[in-house]
């Protein structure tokens, strides 16, 4: 990257790129976004258009960090940007912006009106599954079953989308006797549950909803300490150490997003856009062309079928020792 | 000697302060006049600086009585000791380390020229006022955290200048002086009782004493122990009023030294 | 009261009244002091035993800056562009504005974590009330709120006594959470359409002769307060300024100021942030250095004992420097707002603190107390700010890696800075 | 080096060799000391002087603590369990260790804002680390990673002369990114099943007689200690504790001790976290209170220059303090990770370090340098630790209000504890 | 007089420091022999307190040599000072605040039983160093910060006793004491010497001087001034040689108050 940087600004300004695409992904604290979403997006962007390059940024969970990564990709000349956004409402501001400067915009996982294009799982979808699966778990015993819900950090508005799907199948079906958000925080999630083991009773909890995987280790390691052993734990984003704890038997069901089929959706999208194709949408939220995907729930059946056949993992990463014995009983290679 | 009028300018009846588990000071009283100059003087440790700080505000009293002119005042800050009239040097100077020795000067009373600060004119009083006194300074711009023990104490000096006391109150001014700058003092000293302000000194020097105090007020651990006119009253006297014993290290070591000298 | 005291000020009855003294009078300055000599040559000796000396100022920041400008853009080919620079200035103007108030607090010794807290809750206030009553009026609640809440923390500080850092900890937690309450169920409030807040950071003097206009305003404003200065000085025959070294100066600051000028005029024109930003460093920089209360600031800061033996109040002066860090905590706020587009439940949180810290001190201001300047807020802001702008666009792999280079340069800058402070304190300047 | 010290100090030469000097002496003590009177009247009198003086030490925040415990009680109903007990002491020992390394650092005047990071890092070290070599080498590599650390902030501090502020403001930004980084593509690495870490704090004494016997053995070695100071100091004449005093505080301790330990015994036993919580206390309090080198580190708190003129070596008392909370700061990272099961990208981040520091100021450590102990972590995070358990016990609707109420429970400890120092300054004995 | 050894303990041959724009000293020699007590005296910011520090190793010499029994010596920092047999009282005391009077007294030596403090030790000699030194002090365990400036002086000065040491400095160590304290501190001075240590002793107080120094180095500006036998010397020559004129304040005042006694 050298040459004058007068000029080089200027002719990227007037003509804008025909090969880039850029990609601003919201948080580094789980690992998906830069070790799966990144490389699988790239990967699909390079199988569409070959001489196309992925010019990445990542704003960790700041928004004003990521209006300055989407600006000076604007002013870079990149006439199309995927973003999955800290804050979908501020977003919608810059992408009525970007609109008068020629850029389309791809809303990637997180829906911002406006924007060209949009492909996401259903977030309250994932919240209606989670629900499901935990009711499903129990059984019969869901009727007079007491619940323990810790949800995501109320100031992500993800976790406000699957709060309200898992109420939409719990509500009415079961007792929630306790429900706190862990922020998203291992920590955090497991102090919540000590206090729920302490109003509730030990002997009381019968099912605990994790919003995600890593609130779920924190929950699991506090219902070890309280000895309380073989109820119902759920969370979602299928990482690897859910996958574990589902194998081991202290986790019952995670919800596999698979950003297999999330990347490339939107990397097609972006090529398409970038070379003024149609999209090829499935449908539309909001009045913006969509796809959305299913999630899936994961629990000791699907596992082999699913996360690992998907090459997410492999088996021998899933298998470690302490639980290799189980794998095999289950069925895993 | 001068006029000394019949109400005196600050008045101490039965003064109390205790620190802690000490009882510093214990009923002490003090009056002093318009123009004389009066001489603190104990034992180390004796409450003389506590008694200069209940009287400048900075350790409210815990019993008894501050006169002022006659009449009762309550002082429980330095403010309100400055406002009455009070301009007090401390055994400790008190000075900002950070700030330069113009603005030392001039702190809580800034020369100002339509509000803002006038740097120039207090800068050039700056330099009137060391020189009075004699001292050589590097620079007024200088931070006195950079100045020698001497310097800090003429600009302390210098400051309690800086305004218009009714009484002033040095706190071993000379501890750390010259003796050219200690004589400018003691020469200050005795102007200020030419204008009819009060004085209160504090020294351990009984030459300084009396070389210019009218009288001397004894002070032994925490208790008034004596008031004496300095015309009258000899050193021994003084200094057996302060160690409370007439055979004391002070006389051992004289008699001493003439033994060793016959 | 101004008055009182000027009166009493210029009264040096005892001293000036006894010609006596004056005899024995003795000139104020050493003849130890080593002057400079005259003309260039004397200009270059006194440099160099500054800089030996480390008398320097914040000549290594500037360096740093300067360093840090060439480096991006050897690295990415298109750092130093106009367009970045009125970037770095529009994102730069919040926290800068937070850094200022951040300065005053330090200048006392003392800090504000509450900062960043305060400029989330001030812009939540602003959107919130902003949907019932006019614009003008919810900025002024936004900032007041931030007023308010200085007062309290410093009333709190000052009054019970419980140290700055506890009670600006428990409102760093404290407005947080008032912040998400304010906001209620919704996550981000858009800033309207026609909301001043919304031109805070969009709206450019388009007109070329703004920028150059302001530039040279600044420029003869500089020149004829150092000319006055020095005039007064020579009459008053203290040590004063050569007209070649205030020419010099002069100079410098032209060349600065007009190039930055002519950059901001290549893209949109002269940013408002800009203009808000310096007109609130001018201000502030005018009541420190030149005011009653400014030196007050500075005496509190270097020792609170002597400064309340000197008669100073205190606990105003440390009540109204947490006000002012509330008040300009909120401004700051509104312009995050500005610059992200609304106000959110996360605004102001994150490293956004640390940032403000980190811009006062790397700038020069000491965490002990008594010694400082606005400006460093500015200077540590820039380079802060050209650091996250150069990351950024190099476009590296992890945002893991992009942590660990600001903070090793965030280190290194003020390793230079330290260092250069280091050969003054030996130097017996501390 | 103890030798030649011991040596040296045991020689008063010239004061000890001079009978004429002697016979001028008087009695040191002053006669206006005020004496307690004997007997229990004697105690009452002299503990009303204290409060109104505030010389109360710890007493407010123990107050504090009970009155936490008996809100939480009446809001909740079973707020005062042995099973709430356990957890408290389970999720405080991380954090207590981390702040006993704050106090440290704290008595220098200093403070050090990456012990959060480091305990992060440290966690992610021996996680990753851990799935290739032995788990006791894994820990070693986890907690020898914060020592060096700490003592790269403490080199960068004391030689280069960065403000530790900045230092370890620097720190808690670059270790957190190289937190991430040694991560790498996992977000949570799960504690392995046979790791010491997993039972640091979920290991129990089982047996009834591990924590009785804990007790006891605490109460009989407080007793003799006392008694041996009090019977030395009577043998040289010194001022000492009556008998009756002793007795009085052993039976304090005695009822505090025996009760913790009937409570463990209820839930799962003595557990292991408090174990080795309680040895870092009594280890460091030891080393502060009763060792040249804690002796030093008071002395540098109290005054650099004094300290440097005393001829103690201050750069190494600097670097070995960052060393000491860098190692402890990773210790707490362990106990971190054993308590959520696992090492992931977030541990240490957050909230963490503020808690650790309020915890130490709290616990009444003096930001300023020079007045603390290491018990003030203890007391300052059951403070925390309980607020925290118990609203999440009550369950409130939104995380914000849960925030807020920290806060403010926060700031009112500390208006207590303040309220009753100031006295104390009033008094004389700031 | 004792007898005075040929090398000198301590000898600075042509010392000079700056502190940024400031030359404090200019080529400055003094030597110190065992068994001798030299007096150090010059103006207010003539540099006696810099010179005493560049010897403590507080500030390290830019320029000139430090000798040691004979042999050319580094000191850079105060412990290489200590380790050579210096002990030092500043002027500005130097004590930790926040410490108490014990353990002040012992920082730095502290007195250990198997590696742990021995505090009860420790006080016992406290009291014994004190009450040498005729001072009453509320309690050995109250902090320094709560002292008159007297007590602290007496602290300051009580440390440097501590250890072992072959030169002693005292830089105007009796500034703040009473007559009594002051009188023990001369008896301590003498007694130092007659244990053949070497004293610098930094004074204003002529009086003091001449009752105990055997040869008195003036400083004038950062430069020698002269050195005078003690034996020998008027109290005005060596007043001339500090104000560096005949005329001075001193003689002035003097002068005055004759005139008025007349
Ligand atoms: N803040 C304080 N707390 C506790 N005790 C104190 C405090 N200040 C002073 N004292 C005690 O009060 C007594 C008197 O102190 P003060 O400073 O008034 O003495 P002084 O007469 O000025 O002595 P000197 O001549 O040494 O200056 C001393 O014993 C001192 O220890
Ligand atoms: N750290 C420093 N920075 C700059 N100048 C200094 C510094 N320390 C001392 N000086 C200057 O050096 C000169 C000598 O100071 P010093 O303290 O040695 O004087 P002194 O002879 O001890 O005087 P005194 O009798 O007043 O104690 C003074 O003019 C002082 O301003
Ligand atoms: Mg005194
Ligand atoms: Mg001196």
């Amino acid at each position: 990257a050298c040459g004058k940087a007068g000029d080089d600004k200027k002719d990227s300004a007037d003509s804008g790129s025909k090969t880039k695409i850029g990609l601003l992904l919201p948080e580094n604290k789980t690992a998906r976004y830069e070790t799966l979403d990144k490389p699988l997006f790239i990967e699909a962007v390079k199988k569409d258009c070959a001489d196309c390059e992925v010019v990445y940024n990542n704003a960790a969970g700041d928004v004003g960090q990521q209006k300055q990564q989407f600006e000076q990709q604007i002013a870079d000349g990149i006439k199309v940007i995927a973003i999955s956004s800290v804050d979908a409402e501020k977003s919608a501001a810059w992408v009525a912006d970007a609109h008068k400067k020629g850029v389309k915009v791809v809303a990637y996982d997180r829906a911002i009106v406006g924007a060209d294009a949009y492909v996401s799982h259903d977030n309250e979808k994932i919240g209606r599954l989670q629900g499901q699966a935990v009711l499903d778990a129990l059984g019969s015993k869901a009727a007079d079953a007491n619940l323990v819900m810790i949800n995501g950090d109320e100031k992500d508005p993800n976790a406000g989308l699957f709060k309200k799907g898992a109420h939409a199948s719990l509500d009415g079906k079961i007792k929630i006797a306790y429900e706190a958000s862990g922020e998203w925080d291992p920590k955090i999630a497991g102090e919540k549950m000590t206090a729920a083991i302490s109003s509730v009773g030990k002997g009381k909890i019968n099912a605990v909803y994790s919003a995600n995987d890593g609130m779920a280790g924190g929950i699991i390691t506090s219902l070890g300490n309280a000895g309380i052993k073989d109820i119902p734990v759920g969370g979602q984003d299928a990482e690897l150490p859910g996958i574990q704890r589902i194998i081991a038997g202290t986790q019952t069901f995670t919800i596999y997003k698979s950003p297999k089929q999330l990347a490339p959706a939107a990397a097609q999208f972006a090529v398409n856009l970038l070379q003024g194709k149609d999209i090829g949408a499935q449908g539309k939220t909001d009045g913006v062309p969509s796809t959305l995907l299913e999630p899936t729930v994961v629990n000791k059946d699907n596992i082999e079928s699913t996360v690992i056949k998907d090459g997410i993992y492999k088996a021998a990463d899933v298998c470690v020792k302490d639980i290799a014995a189980k794998c095999t009983a289950l069925g895993i290679k | 000697m001068v006029h000394v009028s019949q109400t005196p300018v600050l008045a101490l009846r039965g003064v109390f302060k205790r620190f802690g588990a000490v009882q510093v000071l214990s009923g002490v009283d003090l009056e002093v006049h318009a123009g004389e100059v009066v001489a603190l003087v104990g034992d180390n440790g004796a409450g003389k600086s506590t008694l200069v700080k209940t009287i400048a505000g900075v350790h409210p009293i815990d019993e008894g009585v501050i006169e002022w002119e006659g009449t009762k005042v309550d002082i429980n800050r330095p403010h309100d000791a400055q406002n009455l009239g009070v301009a007090t040097v401390y055994q400790d100077l008190a000075l900002c380390d950070n700030l330069d020795v113009v603005a030392n000067l001039f702190l809580g009373r800034e020369i100002k020229k339509g509000g803002v600060l006038d740097e120039v004119a207090m800068e050039k009083r700056a330099q009137d006022l060391l020189s009075t006194l004699s001292i050589r300074i590097p620079s007024v711009r200088i931070p006195v955290a950079a100045l020698s023990g001497g310097q800090r104490q003429v600009v302390a000096i210098a400051r309690a200048l800086v305004g218009n006391p009714k009484i002033v109150i040095l706190d071993e001014p000379t501890a750390a002086l010259g003796v050219e700058q200690t004589a400018q003092v003691l020469d200050l000293v005795e102007r200020l009782r030419e204008q009819n302000l009060g004085v209160i000194l504090i020294s351990h020097n009984m030459a300084d004493v009396k070389a210019v105090a009218d009288k001397v007020a004894v002070l032994r651990l925490g208790h008034n122990n004596g008031i004496f006119p300095v015309a009258t009253t000899s050193h021994e006297e003084i200094i057996a009023a302060i160690t409370g014993a007439t055979d004391n290290a002070v006389t051992r070591r004289k008699s001493r030294s003439a033994e060793a000298s016959k | 009261m101004s008055n009182t005291n000027e009166a009493s000020a210029t009264v040096p009855a005892q001293a000036a009244e006894a010609p006596a003294a004056a005899a024995g009078a003795v000139k104020v300055v050493d003849p130890r002091l080593l002057v400079r000599e005259q003309g260039f040559k004397g200009y270059w000796t006194e440099f160099k035993r500054k800089v030996r000396s480390g008398e320097i100022g914040s000549l290594p920041v500037v360096v740093g800056l300067i360093i840090i400008g060439i480096v991006f853009q050897l690295e990415t080919g298109n750092f130093l562009t106009s367009y970045n620079l009125d970037q770095i200035t529009l994102y730069a103007a919040g926290p800068g504005i937070m850094a200022v108030g951040i300065v005053f607090v330090l200048l006392l010794g003392e800090i504000d974590l509450a900062v960043g807290s305060v400029a989330g809750l001030a812009g939540a206030m602003w959107a919130v009330v902003g949907t019932d009553i006019p614009d003008s009026l919810a900025i002024i609640v936004g900032i007041l709120s931030g007023t308010v809440i200085g007062a309290f923390h410093g009333i709190v500080f000052a009054k019970i006594g419980v140290p700055a850092f506890v009670v600006t900890l428990a409102g760093f937690l404290g407005w947080a959470g008032l912040q998400t309450w304010v906001m209620g169920d919704k996550s981000t409030i858009t800033t309207p359409l026609g909301s001043f807040v919304r031109d805070l950071t969009s709206y450019y003097f388009a007109d070329v002769a703004a920028a150059y206009g302001l530039a040279v305003f600044v420029i003869v404003a500089f020149y004829l307060a150092q000319l006055r200065d020095s005039r007064r000085r020579k009459a008053a025959e203290l040590p004063h300024r050569p007209q070649s070294e205030i020419i010099l100066r002069t100079a410098l600051l032209a060349v600065l100021c007009l190039l930055a000028a002519y950059a901001f005029n290549q893209e949109q024109g002269l940013p408002l942030s800009l203009v808000i930003f310096l007109a609130i460093l001018v201000i502030t920089d005018f009541v420190l250095r030149r005011t009653t209360y400014g030196r007050q600031i500075f005496a509190v800061g270097g020792g609170i004992e002597a400064a309340r033996r000197a008669g100073i109040n205190v606990s105003w002066i440390r009540i109204s420097v947490f006000m002012i860090s509330g008040t300009l905590g909120a401004v700051g706020g509104l312009f995050l707002a500005s610059a992200t587009g609304g106000a959110d439940r996360s605004l102001g949180g994150g490293n956004q603190l640390m940032m403000c810290i980190a811009a006062a001190v790397i700038g020069g201001t000491s965490l002990f107390g008594g010694r400082g300047k606005v400006w460093s807020a500015l200077l540590g802001i820039l380079v802060i700010q050209s650091i996250v702008q150069g990351l950024n666009q190099m476009n590296l792999s992890s945002n893991a890696i992009q942590y660990m280079i600001t903070g090793g340069v965030l280190l290194i800058a003020v390793i230079i800075d330290s260092v250069s402070r280091k050969t003054q304190k030996t130097a017996g300047r501390a």
